[in-house]
């Protein structure tokens, strides 16, 4: 959908809108060349093409959580558990290294086959998933190891004992946990950004989209059959609140897309996975040797400059 | 079977009626009928039967803070149409729609008041307003109050009410539930509570962000407050809901709030609470 | 049992023994004065007297937290549930001001009759009454409260669901969460002090015990029936494991004991309520004024001196 | 009732065999009988069908760490008997009698090791000695182990097996919960990590401490893990138990462990974790 050289220019361009400007001209200016640029490169992404990103994110062979972690990480020990009540398999968490560095990874986990599928609970938390992920992030702080969170969730289970449960505060608290966190911390959208279930894990120094994944506040389909009462409509309502990586980054929602393989990751997971790697250790490299508190600084004001208003 | 994996025990009991298409003054529990100025003197709760009307935002803060203590903040705050929305009208023509019919700018208000002398931050929201849906307007406007309350040295009482992330603002709508949590964050670093008060209903992003991040949280007589709606739990899961699905006393009873809180006993519980979190410094 | 005379005695007694000794003559002097002199007016309690302190400790009319929290403390508000699964009663949690001073509070909670006691499941709690506790501290911890802990349970609730919830972790956690606290905590033994169940709040900068209270490691029927393979050799088994006040000064594990009136504080709950007042006065007075990361200091090493080896 | 008003669902799987009165080396669980030599080849677990023996400290302790890097340290830590304690017995005598029949000096064993090259400090317990259970000097040992890996940068494993704190020590072995979880506090502030291994069985005062505490906490097959015993619960409540009662099997499908770790994977196991923690910084 987009070259490899316009998604650097966006990430590039989002990185200087992000700065905040000590009164120089110069930089003005190059933000201005670099959008005139990029304007010219591309336009805005059709809502054919918001479709096909759809479809790409939620595609059956798409790379999920595990199959990156295998491929980008070394030595993943895999923690269980929310020590209360429950081991959710739609969340996976665990210790991992990245060139030699110990991680931690947080990240929904949809199923292959249909009974993995169902043990899974594609990809839908309970509040005990979000559980697991917030003790996940604490074991992280208390040894101080970065922690790498891939998203990848339709969206939180809506089902009457996730609700008995606690869904709301489960999420709410995860995202608090996120916001106190005194390690770098980078979230990547890699396929299906789903509402409050991705953001659940996903306030982090860093937030990177693969080209073809989507992120959103209610899943197209939802999104029909609540504003056009009609639930076929879901490729009208996606044209209209664009989920794509584009626009994601144009909006300041996320920092840098991350390439896909021509066609999509599922056509060479390897390639998809060896991009994905490279984005996650820039992105780290970015963090590295920021003190705590200047994260968690940088972090709130990130997140508290998000929104669009008058 | 993920259900079954995950313990999936749950509860039922007596059902609220269903609301149908009914004269919004008409008590949908025991179909009594009153003016306006009737329910207004009553706090909007049935005389009769006691079941709590919705309440507009400005009857909401009258009826909390002390009579002309009440200053609004970030009254200018106006949301945008960041991705020229529309859907079966433009997203601006709703908004228009919305500011003239409730006469309010957005689904919150937010200002200094004092309750029974106790100097507070307010952010109320309105449910009239676009069902009370959050988008950025919102998030700012809450964001702010938490400021308001931290810069000075106050309490932040929120009531929600709340049908979740505004659709029409699309991934920017989503942010605002890590943006309102980071200010409750920046509240809690200058040691104020967030007392949160939920209302008929709080559901989606505004549960699953400040209003459950409440240093106290009590919820009024059978509000709902759900992540997902009962309409999309039925639909995903074709479950059986338990009669008292999301509701205020089912959420008392699995731990996620502090009381249930009649409205014309709210006023004074929040003077209790501001006093003891003022007594503690 | 013992006279207000030999409480404040032991209590002297305890409290010097416990201060690190900088090398001081003097010190040493006073102790062994003041043993000598405890020696005179008291021998140890009688295996009858422990079993008069098990049922009083026990006695049904005997004041329980809440009855001590309306009567020493102004503006109760109590907290309910543990934002997870559900709202214990056997554990009450909350709010209140002492002189003026706001104060959190957690204390276990037994039922005055059937239905309550029942509902308060004898003040057996379920993990979730630990997870309420938790959270009540985490609450205190934030806003700088003083948190007044009181302890009257048999144990924590040896049931099916309770060790499929977590039981043992959750003690274990509710203990680490009070190590960490950095507000003044006392915690005070009202009546059963049980095991595991009882010691989870119970890990104070200040621990009282009532004067009739029981504080042990195991019920005294438990102990009879492992060790004497017969239950009905408890009072046998208490006089062996002595799980009386004075024994528990003698020992160190408490700080303090807390006079009742005669013939114990079910027979003047008023009375029982003013003298519990003070002590908890005065032990948070010592404490006030003490730096975080001192208190938890000062606490920790109270806790790592507990026990006797060679 | 109260169960009633927490959720209680518990779920049934296949039940262990009891374990009955047999000669100890023979399996519980399929009858297979060996020689000592054999289950020590075999560490402790049946070759037939895979069901974990008991495993002495020593032969745990040969079993993870690398030949010959294992140092004793507070091997001169004995129990007193501050109670006096006698019930058919002197309690003096049972310490005894423990340490005759063990030849250690207490229910647990410290000090210094590798696994696989990486420095640790080790705290293993022995069932044999008294039931495993938790006295002054079981505390005193296993709170200086933390010390121990907190001077020196290293984490701390810990080998459990205990039916929980040492009745004869009245109320000072309960005071060894408070004192273990001080201690690993005091190892978490040194930023070095508990990793938790609980053997056949952890029960009572040990699950309620420092075993339950662990950063990664992993069972042995088939191990018990419960506050209270089956017996007590059983006798307590007139439940019917799950076949799988308190088993790491069904911990780990309640949340409560990492993993199952079958013994012979344990070394490789924890070679993993203590190469994680120790790339960490
Ligand atoms: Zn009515
Ligand atoms: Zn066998």
């Amino acid at each position: 959908m987009a070259g490899e050289a316009e998604l650097r220019l966006r990430e590039r361009l989002a990185k200087l809108r992000s700065l905040s400007l000590p009164g120089g001209t110069r930089l003005t200016d190059e933000l201005e060349r670099l959008e005139r640029q990029l304007e010219r490169m591309t336009q805005e992404p059709s809502g054919e093409e918001i479709w096909r990103s759809v479809e790409l994110a939620r595609h059956q062979d798409r790379p999920y959580t595990l199959d990156y972690v295998s491929r980008i990480f070394d030595d993943f020990l895999e923690l269980h558990g929310d020590r209360g009540r429950a081991d959710d398999a739609a969340i996976v968490a665990g210790l991992a290294r990245l060139d030699g560095r110990t991680v931690a990874i947080v990240g929904q986990q949809k199923g292959r086959d249909i009974k993995e599928r169902t043990s899974r609970n594609f990809g839908m938390p309970y509040p005990e998933g979000y559980r697991k992920a917030i003790r996940t992030m604490e074991l992280a702080d208390r040894f101080g190891f970065p922690l790498f969170t891939f998203v990848d969730t339709p969206g939180a289970y809506p089902g009457v004992a996730a609700e008995q449960h606690g869904q709301g505060g489960a999420i709410a608290r995860s995202q608090a946990t996120m916001v106190r966190l005194g390690v770098p911390t980078v979230a990547t959208v890699i396929g299906e950004g789903g509402s409050g279930g991705a953001i659940a894990i996903a306030v982090a120094d860093r937030v990177l989209m693969s080209e073809n994944a989507i992120y959103s506040v209610i899943s197209p389909e939802g999104c029909a059959s609540i504003l056009w009462r009609d639930a076929s409509q879901a490729q009208k309502a996606a044209a209209a609140f664009k989920p794509d990586a584009a626009h994601c980054l144009e909006l300041g929602v996320i920092d840098a897309i991350v390439p896909e393989p021509p066609g999509g990751a599922q056509t060479d997971p390897d390639e998809a996975a060896r991009l994905l790697g490279g984005s996650l250790r820039e992105a780290l490299g970015e963090l590295e040797g920021v003190p705590q508190d200047e994260l968690r600084r940088r972090r709130r004001a990130k997140f508290r400059a998000l929104g669009v208003f008058a | 079977m993920s259900e079954a994996r995950i313990d999936v025990s749950i509860e039922h009991k007596n059902a609220p009626e269903p609301e149908g298409k009914r004269h919004p003054n008409t008590c949908p529990a025991c179909a009594s009928h009153y003016r306006d100025e009737e329910l207004d003197a009553s706090l909007w709760v049935c005389p009769h039967c006691g079941h709590h009307f919705p309440m507009r935002a400005q009857a909401r803060i009258a009826s909390i803070a002390d009579e002309g203590t009440f200053v609004e903040e970030s009254a200018d705050v106006r949301s945008e149409d960041p991705l020229d929305f529309f859907d079966l009208r433009p997203y601006t023509e709703r908004l228009a729609e919305a500011e003239m019919s409730t006469g309010l700018g957005e689904a919150i208000v937010t200002g200094q008041a004092a309750i029974d002398g106790h100097a507070c931050e307010l952010a109320v929201m309105d449910f009239k307003f676009m069902g009370g849906s959050m988008g950025s307007a919102v998030g700012e406007k809450f964001s702010r109050a938490c400021d308001s309350a931290a810069e000075r040295g106050v309490a932040l009482v929120s009531v929600s009410a709340s049908g979740g992330a505004r659709m029409q603002e699309g991934i920017l709508a989503l942010m605002q539930l890590p943006k309102t949590v980071c200010a409750v964050e920046e509240l809690h670093e200058a040691k104020q509570p967030l007392v949160s008060v939920l209302a008929h209903p709080t559901t989606g992003g505004v549960l699953a962000s400040f209003a459950t991040l409440g240093d106290v949280i009590v919820a009024e007589p059978g509000a709902l407050m759900s992540f997902a709606g009962p309409r999309v739990v039925q639909q995903t899961t074709r479950e059986k809901l338990p009669d008292d699905f999301g509701l205020a006393e089912s959420n008392l009873r699995f731990g996620h709030i502090d009381a249930v809180v009649p409205r014309p006993e709210l006023k004074r519980y929040l003077t209790q609470v501001l006093r003891l979190f003022a007594d503690g410094r």
